[in-house]
């Protein structure tokens, strides 16, 4: 199926399902199956149509679209492709969940929020592919702009998500100016102007306005990719009300657009700018901001205490993360010497690899939240503990879930960090900042560990659900686990097979014009030095063997467990269960185990100066239940 | 003999291991005037684990899969690195980044076992492990990142030999801070923090008993050997490569008197509580920053 | 003298008719009996008076219809006197006004009471269950006199102790009864925010063996020294010259003076190893096991000098009423002074070796802190008070046995944190090894070791004693009674008084405080518990084996 | 100053050695004077159940089984060795031995018991009975005020607890031989 098929069926589809959804308001369940299937369907389309802009059947699509006097310039290359096959992934799984989730909602919300889904996957569909900052931008940015605000909105039935609701839709509209006011600060722009023409019209502009463009736009993408410290002013609040299929989106994705308009800023429109951009000073503040994101964000998620918002703020340290290997991958490719710059393309390539991880596994992460949400009604780690035996399937996820993300070896998110951090210190081996930085990185790494430890520790494994929540608590509906094991085989995958992945993703910047570092992504070019710098040769297609290395890593491990097992019962000891054992005076109840506000007080209170202390659970009984994690005295 | 390396590695620290903590218990029994148990007690204590019930407290996988996981990724550790710079078949397939990893899973793998277990102490045990590999990781991955520096590679043999290259200042910082966060590394007085026997009854373990603890014994065994041997060989690598064997002995004999010094350190100080440990692994943590300073700079 | 009289006038005029009657004593006693409803009263002049409060007794008398009594004593620690005030109350309605609300250290000795004599208290602030056991059935006081000693009510299963609520934000770390950093069973309930305690609740009296009420029902006078000797493991001496000296005291009989010196070389005996073990203790709960070692290599030779001079190492079986048993001749004396020189120089050079460890300061200083407002309001007493500038020590306060004779210091710092009690107990070392040196050289050479007790001992007759035990002043009341045997024996261990402020101690440290903090009152559970039942002539002595010890340590804690 | 402090304590440690016993392969003897386990010698002993009636732990019980045997059990596993029994004994039959190493896995180990032949009455054909003949009148107690005869009948009698089962033969059970001519 050619882009352009893929594109158009796709927003069919989507226009479809928002019919259906105005028509048959007031039945609820063909609302339901009628958007879920449209907009299934619509995510198919997309994908095939993203498929083929990544494999480059003919050449990017690139047209206008005509709307009687306004007209814009819509381009699909191959990093559009990524990310819109990313969307696709991300809004097929959301919306299966949906299916599901929503099923007590009150008709009318459901039929909102039927009407809100389609425009909202439109408007990133739209954000995704327009070239422009003018008119194009300004209609899909209000299309995904206000439909997510009401899908925020419609998170809680209470009142208690206006408000992070209008924060956010605030924000998106702060946004939004500056993203545009940049383009009309630029010398000579015309309305309409496409990407490609912007930069050109900056590499005769002044230094002074250049300054300005690349500052307004690092703040607009950075404040949607939830860049410190822009991104804690709505992140958590917006993450924490909106229902968790549709954090998973925002997370997800709309995050992601935020690092797209980034990469197109700063590696697409910065080619065309040619002199006039300078890669050493915005290398270093793409460093300096992606390292302080990825610190704080992740600092502050290890201080939450509702899950979702934990969720929240540490895909701000996620996206930190990515800012910082862009900005690292740009000053290496600033360094001149043909090795660093190959590694320049190595770094890049990990935070685009990183972009994909995280939508997956935080998307999956955020479906783990709504599973725990929708069977026990309370987002406050706290009154969880022991679910594992309650919902095994969702446990396993979210056991996996949490070992991607803490990019433990032998997955996803080890690959990719390892990838944007080993490739920052070779790079950076003569560079105090990506020195520092990268170990500022690899030092989060622990408190992103220490993050999911927590989340998986204490929401599945500990006790004290059985005490503290009223209600049964049984395993989501099949609808609901069906979309996380699909997005838990595809981090698998990630995981495992690095080497499809690096393919896809080099076959997508080679099918993207004026890229700044195009050229570098063709097999050959990265074969050929990659076994020379880099032990691990995920890279060399040759060797099949040297292809799957985490998979080594990971077979290595799975036979020390065997021998470890075998160690366990070489002398045949019987297994006894016994209770907990207290000191012998009291029994396990819901007083005496250790709960989350407990975890890493200390901590907590040497990093107070990282703020997010104010720990916030609006559970849903609508109690507002607040402490501080960490100040910086005892009272 | 890259096949055969991956056997000596494999044999050389789950045979040495529980006779150097049998070192650490006699030199301390010394210091504290006591007889001491013999040289050979650690092994009997093994054998004795493994033959013990295994009391289960909980009914979770998570439980019972800690055990292993935390026993099978400090083997993957010993199994990569290069012994006696005899580099062995897996050593290709990893980097400073899987080394530094890996180790980290092995603690994470005994924080899920003790949040499994659900016994308070055991969580605070699990809090306080977290916040020491917080802390510390930062510390190790520096002391790698050096060699990294130096050698201008990442792998792991290259690094560890970098890091002794030149003699420089940031050579001589790092070996202080490596050895000011030795105890730590080795969790022995003043840093058993997460095990503290007399407030939180060994932390994380609380709940293991019988073969499960033996599995974390042998990880901690073996975890503290490591952390010997990697000071030797990064730090103490005056020995120009020759002879596999001699090299082997001698190594052996660097960690031999490295445990001499945790047993004497660890037998003089009381345990610190953890807010106070963490000001210090802050500092070590600047102190580290530095040297990879002047690592970076080619001092 | 003329604080007593003062006293007497001051409670006769303010009492009136209330004040019933008093008892004759020596000259450092004051025996009052005030009516039931001046009792308050009379506590608040004796407060204003400067007093501090020692320990309440309840009792059921045998005889004289005058029913159930209970009985306040106050100190004047200035004035060498001891005011003890007595109350009645009919058989049929025991109800007594509370002074915990003036004096929060009587709580305990209330709520004693309450279990163990059926009593109530008006206005007590936490009348909870103090002593007994959990399932022990409502309705049978066991110190009444017509619950036999060796009433055994059936074990019930699903009885629980109501423990308090963590206050909000707080969770439960539960401490005890089988806890590595408490040697003896008792149950700390510590609510902890993260890892700083924020409170506790203490539930003990887990080894509550029933001595006093063995000793009222089965043994004679003279058979009591040796179970009062067991009543702590650590400082048994105390205890049997304390019982011995109250005994002495009522039957009105003064012992030799030889007798009195070995008594005192026992005791500062007893206070030396018992500081070296409790220095031991604080090393391991700070995590120093060297110091643990190595202060226990020093105390291992007091204890085989005491092996040598009594026949064991710890339990000395010295003294009995009206004496002591075992003599200690030149030859002896020789072999102490030989060992005291040992231990003064090993003693020294431990000192110096820990006394500017800036790592033990770490763990020590600041900890636990308590004001010495708060000490002198919980009534602390012993190293723990002299820690926190309270100048308090019942050899030199209320002198007894030959201490009237020795020159001795009472180290005092106001450090008021761990630390102080570590330096005052090192000093107190010194001081006992002076004190017992200076006994070798002042002892009589001659004299009865015991003398005998030709009449009866007359029924009816209260004393009071107190010894400065090494954790703090100890104290025993005893009433004369019928047929042999005392009608109430009351023992008040040193740690009764300090452990009711330990959770005060706690608030704001750290989790990781909590062994050391609460190592440093060198808590004695058993003493404070005084008491497994004895089961006299009980044979059912079976063999547990494995199985039945895990069925019964299993099943009757969970399965129930 | 803390390297100083640390040296200062490892000198105290090394000085002092090893202090700790290889216990069981190295016996340490008990001192002159120890309060062992109590051994009674039944040549000497009488029967006047003196130790029994004042042993402060009831450990020790004595029971006419027939006309003129009169047996003495000794339970250690209660005894608190408090050497009362050894101050009493008119006749120095029991002595305090150095033995203190009692564990067993044997109850039986740890009771002794002695058979008495007693002498018969004359005129009233009974064997000396300590309730009415009282041999406490021999004694010289020092401290001790014995009770009068009104007075003892009141306190518990040990001996009424005896129980025929603990009589089993055991190593330590002891009984007259008869006198070689």
């Amino acid at each position: 199926m050619s882009v352009l098929a893929g594109f158009y069926l796709s927003l069919l589809s989507l226009s479809l399902s928002l019919i259906t959804a105005l028509i048959f308001g007031r039945k609820p369940e063909v609302v339901r199956v009628a958007g879920t299937l449209f907009i299934s369907l619509s995510c198919i389309f997309l994908a095939l149509g993203a498929i083929s802009a990544i494999t480059g059947e003919g050449h990017p699509a690139e047209f206008e679209v005509n709307l009687g006097i306004f007209h814009f310039p819509i381009l699909i290359d191959g990093l559009s492709g990524l990310f819109l096959l990313l969307l696709s992934i991300l809004g097929l799984t959301s919306v299966i969940y949906s299916s599901a989730f929503t099923k007590k909602n009150e008709p009318g919300r459901l039929q909102k929020y039927y009407l809100a889904l389609p425009v909202f996957i439109a408007g990133l569909i739209g954000l995704l592919t327009v070239d422009d900052l003018g008119l194009g931008f300004t209609l899909s940015w209000q299309l995904m702009a206000i439909s997510s605000y009401f899908l925020v909105r419609m998170g809680r039935p209470d009142k208690i998500s206006v408000r992070p609701a209008r924060v956010y839709l605030l924000f998106m509209e702060a946004d939004w100016l500056m993203i545009i006011s940049s383009a009309f600060l630029t010398k000579n722009y015309q309305f309409g102007d496409s990407l490609a023409v912007i930069g050109e019209k900056l590499a005769h502009s002044g230094r002074i306005e250049i300054l300005i463009f690349f500052s307004l736009l690092l703040a607009g993408f950075g404040l949607k990719a939830g860049l410190f410290p822009l991104g804690q002013f709505w992140i958590p609040g917006a993450y924490s009300t909106a229902s968790p299929p549709v954090s998973a989106l925002l997370a997800g994705i709309l995050e992601k657009t935020g690092v797209f308009g980034l990469i197109r800023i700063f590696f697409f429109v910065a080619k065309e700018a040619g002199a006039n951009f300078n890669p050493d000073l915005w290398g270093k503040v793409l460093v300096i901001s992606g390292t302080l994101t990825l610190f704080i964000g992740t600092v502050q998620a290890m201080k939450q205490s509702d899950y979702l918002r934990l969720l929240g703020y540490s895909s701000i340290g996620q996206v930190g993360y990515i800012i910082f290997a862009l900005g690292s991958s740009l000053l290496a490719w600033n360094s001149g010497s043909q090795a660093i710059r190959h590694l320049a393309a190595v770094i890049f390539l990990g935070a685009l690899y990183h972009s994909l991880n995280h939508g997956i596994f935080k998307s999956l992460l955020f479906l783990v939240g709504g599973s725990l949400l929708y069977s026990t009604g309370t987002r406050d780690l706290n009154r969880l503990g022991g679910l594992l035996a309650a919902m095994p399937v969702t446990g396993i996820l979210a056991a996996l879930s949490s070992y991607s993300i803490a990019g433990m070896p032998a997955s996803s998110g080890f690959v990719s960090k390892w990838l944007m951090i080993s490739g920052n210190f070779l790079a950076g081996r003569n560079s105090l900042l990506l020195t520092f930085s990268g170990i500022v990185a690899l030092f989060t790494a622990a408190f992103t560990l220490a993050c999911y430890v927590k989340f998986f520790g204490l929401a599945f494994t500990s006790v004290g659900a059985q005490w503290k929540i009223k209600k049964e608590i049984k395993e989501v509906p099949t609808l609901m686990l069906i979309p996380k094991i699909l997005l838990m085989l595809i981090c698998l995958s990630q995981a495992f097979m690095p080497l499809v992945y690096v393919n896809l993703l080099s076959k997508s910047l080679n099918h993207s014009e004026d890229f700044l570092f195009s050229g570098m992504f063709t097999g050959h070019n990265l074969t050929n030095f990659k076994a020379e710098v880099l032990s691990l040769k995920i890279f060399d297609g040759r060797n099949l063997l040297a292809a799957t290395g985490p998979l080594i890593i990971l077979l290595i491990i799975v036979v020390l467990i065997f021998l470890a097992r075998w160690f366990r019962q070489s002398a045949g000891s019987a297994e006894v269960t016994v209770p907990v054992w207290l000191c012998g005076y009291q029994d396990l109840n819901q007083d005496n185990i250790y709960v989350d506000r407990n975890m890493f007080s200390d901590l907590k209170k040497i990093f107070w100066w990282t703020g997010g202390n104010k720990v916030i659970v609006v559970d849903d009984e609508g109690e507002l239940a607040g402490c501080n994690a960490g100040t910086k005295k005892d009272e | 003999m890259k096949v055969a390396a991956i056997f000596i590695n494999l044999a050389y620290f789950l045979l040495l291991a529980p006779f150097l903590e049998g070192v650490m218990r006699k030199l301390t029994a010394r210091i504290q005037s006591r007889q001491g148990p013999p040289l050979y007690q650690p092994y009997l204590d093994l054998l004795k684990l493994l033959g013990k019930e295994n009391i289960v407290s909980s009914k979770n996988w998570a439980f019972r899969l800690a055990p292993l996981l935390a026993f099978s990724s400090m083997l993957a550790v010993v199994l990569l690195v290069p012994l006696a710079g005899a580099e062995n078949l897996l050593s290709h397939s990893s980097d400073l980044m899987t080394l530094i990893y890996l180790l980290t899973l092995s603690g994470f793998s005994i924080l899920v076992g003790a949040l499994a277990s659900g016994n308070p102490f055991a969580g605070v045990g699990a809090s306080r492990e977290m916040m020491t590999i917080i802390m510390l990781e930062p510390v190790l991955a520096m002391t790698l990142i050096l060699g990294a520096v130096k050698s201008e590679s990442f792998t792991i043999s290259s690094a560890l030999s970098g890091i002794g290259r030149n003699h420089g200042f940031s050579y001589f910082l790092m070996l202080v801070v490596y050895l000011l966060a030795l105890q730590a590394f080795v969790s022995r007085q003043p840093f058993d923090i997460p095990e503290a026997e007399v407030e939180i009854l060994e932390g994380p373990y609380v709940e293991y008993s019988g073969p499960n603890y033996a599995l974390f014994r042998y990880t901690l065994n073996i975890k503290r050997m490591f952390y010997a041997w990697l000071f030797v060989v990064s730090f103490l690598n005056f020995v120009p490569s020759g002879n596999f064997w001699l090299k082997l002995l001698l190594e052996t004999a660097g960690i031999l008197i490295l445990f001499v010094l945790i047993s004497v350190i660890g037998a003089t100080h009381p345990r610190f509580r953890i807010d106070q440990a963490i000001k210090y692994y802050t500092l070590l943590v600047v102190l580290s920053l530095i040297a990879i300073g002047l690592g970076v700079k080619g001092w | 003298m003329a604080k007593k009289e003062e006293l007497r006038e001051l409670l006769k005029a303010e009492l009136k008719d209330d004040f019933i009657g008093e008892e004759l004593a020596g000259e450092r006693r004051l025996f009052v009996d005030v009516h039931n409803r001046a009792l308050v009263k009379t506590a608040e002049i004796l407060m204003k008076q400067g007093a501090r409060y020692q320990v309440g007794v309840g009792y059921e008398s045998r005889k004289g219809g005058r029913g159930l009594a209970l009985v306040h004593t106050f100190a004047f620690d200035n004035d060498a006197l001891i005011v003890i005030v007595r109350t009645f109350a009919p058989e049929d309605n025991p109800e007594f006004d509370s002074l915990t609300p003036i004096i929060p250290g009587a709580g305990w000795s209330e709520r004693e009471c309450i279990d163990l004599l059926g009593f109530r208290f008006k206005n007590h602030p936490g009348p909870k269950r103090l002593v007994l056991s959990d399932d022990w059935p409502e309705g049978i006081y066991p110190l009444r006199h017509d619950v036999p000693h060796d009433l055994m009510p059936p074990a019930t299963r699903d009885v629980v102790f109501r423990l308090e609520q963590p206050p909000p934000g707080t969770s439960i770390v539960p401490f005890g009864p089988f806890h590595s950093s408490l040697h003896e069973p008792a149950h700390f309930s510590v609510y902890v925010d993260g890892e700083n305690i924020k409170g506790c609740e203490y539930r003990g009296f887990m080894t509550h063996r029933g001595i006093e009420k063995l000793a009222q029902t089965e043994l004679t006078y003279n058979d009591v020294p040796f179970v009062a000797e067991r009543i702590c493991g650590i400082c048994g001496s105390v205890h049997s010259v304390n019982y011995a000296q109250a005994v002495e005291a009522a039957a009105g009989i003064k012992i030799s003076r030889r007798a009195e010196f070995i008594r005192v070389v026992m005791l500062e005996l007893e206070r030396l190893h018992s500081h070296l073990l409790w220095l031991g203790v604080a090393g391991h709960l700070i995590g120093f096991d060297t110091v643990f070692m190595q202060a226990w290599r020093i105390r291992e030779r007091i204890m085989w000098l005491a092996e040598r001079l009594t026949g064991n190492r710890k339990t000395y079986g010295m003294v009995i009423v009206g004496g002591v048993r075992r003599d200690i001749n030149k030859e002896k004396a020789e072999d102490i002074k030989q060992v005291l020189k040992e231990v003064e120089r090993e003693m020294l050079s431990l000192e110096k070796a820990i006394i500017n460890d800036k790592t033990i300061h770490k763990r020590t200083r600041g900890v636990g802190y308590l004001s010495k407002e708060d000490a002198l309001k919980w009534n602390l007493i012993g190293p723990v008070a002299r820690a926190r500038g309270i100048a308090i020590d019942a050899r030199k306060d209320h002198p007894y046995a030959a201490y009237d004779e020795l020159e001795f210091e009472v180290p005092v710092v106001d450090y008021g944190d761990v630390w102080g009690t570590l330096v005052v107990r090192v000093k107190e070392v010194y001081e006992a090894i002076n004190i017992i040196r200076q006994c070798l050289n002042k002892m009589p050479a001659d004299g009865p070791l015991a003398i005998d007790l030709d009449a009866p001992i007359p029924s009816g007759r209260q004393a009071l004693s107190v010894v400065e035990a090494p954790r703090g002043e100890a104290v025993h009341y005893v009433l004369t009674g019928e047929e042999n045997k005392p009608e109430r024996w009351r023992v008040r261990a040193p740690t009764y008084a300090n452990l009711q402020a330990v959770p005060e101690m706690l608030m704001n440290n750290k989790l990781a405080d909590f062994p050391i903090i609460v190592g440093s009152i060198d808590p004695c559970i058993s003493c404070t518990d005084r008491v497994v039942v004895i089961e006299i002539g009980l044979q059912k002595i079976k063999v547990m084996r494995k199985e039945e010890l895990e069925t019964i340590s299993r099943k009757m804690r969970f399965e129930g | 100053m803390w390297l100083w402090n640390k040296l200062k304590q490892l000198a105290i440690s090394l000085r002092a050695g090893v202090v700790t016993l290889h216990y069981p392969f190295e016996p340490r003897p008990a001192p002159a004077g120890f309060r062992g386990q109590p051994v009674w010698d039944h040549t000497k002993c009488i029967g006047c159940a003196g130790c029994a009636n004042h042993c402060p732990a009831r450990t020790i019980f004595l029971r006419d089984i027939c006309q003129e045997v009169r047996i003495l059990l000794y339970d250690s596993a209660r005894c608190t060795y408090c050497g009362r029994c050894v101050d009493l004994c008119p006749e120095k039959a029991i002595t305090m031995s150095d033995k203190f190493e009692l564990a067993t896995d044997n109850r039986q180990d740890l009771t002794q018991a002695i058979e008495l032949f007693m002498m018969t009455c004359q005129r009233c054909g009974r064997c000396y009975d300590l309730e009415i003949k009282n041999y406490i009148d021999r004694l010289t107690l020092l401290g001790y005020r014995y009770d009068s005869l009104e007075v003892r009948k009141v306190i518990k009698k040990s001996t009424s607890e005896f129980q025929p089962e603990m009589l089993e033969k055991t190593a330590t059970y002891q009984r007259p031989e008869r006198l070689e001519k």
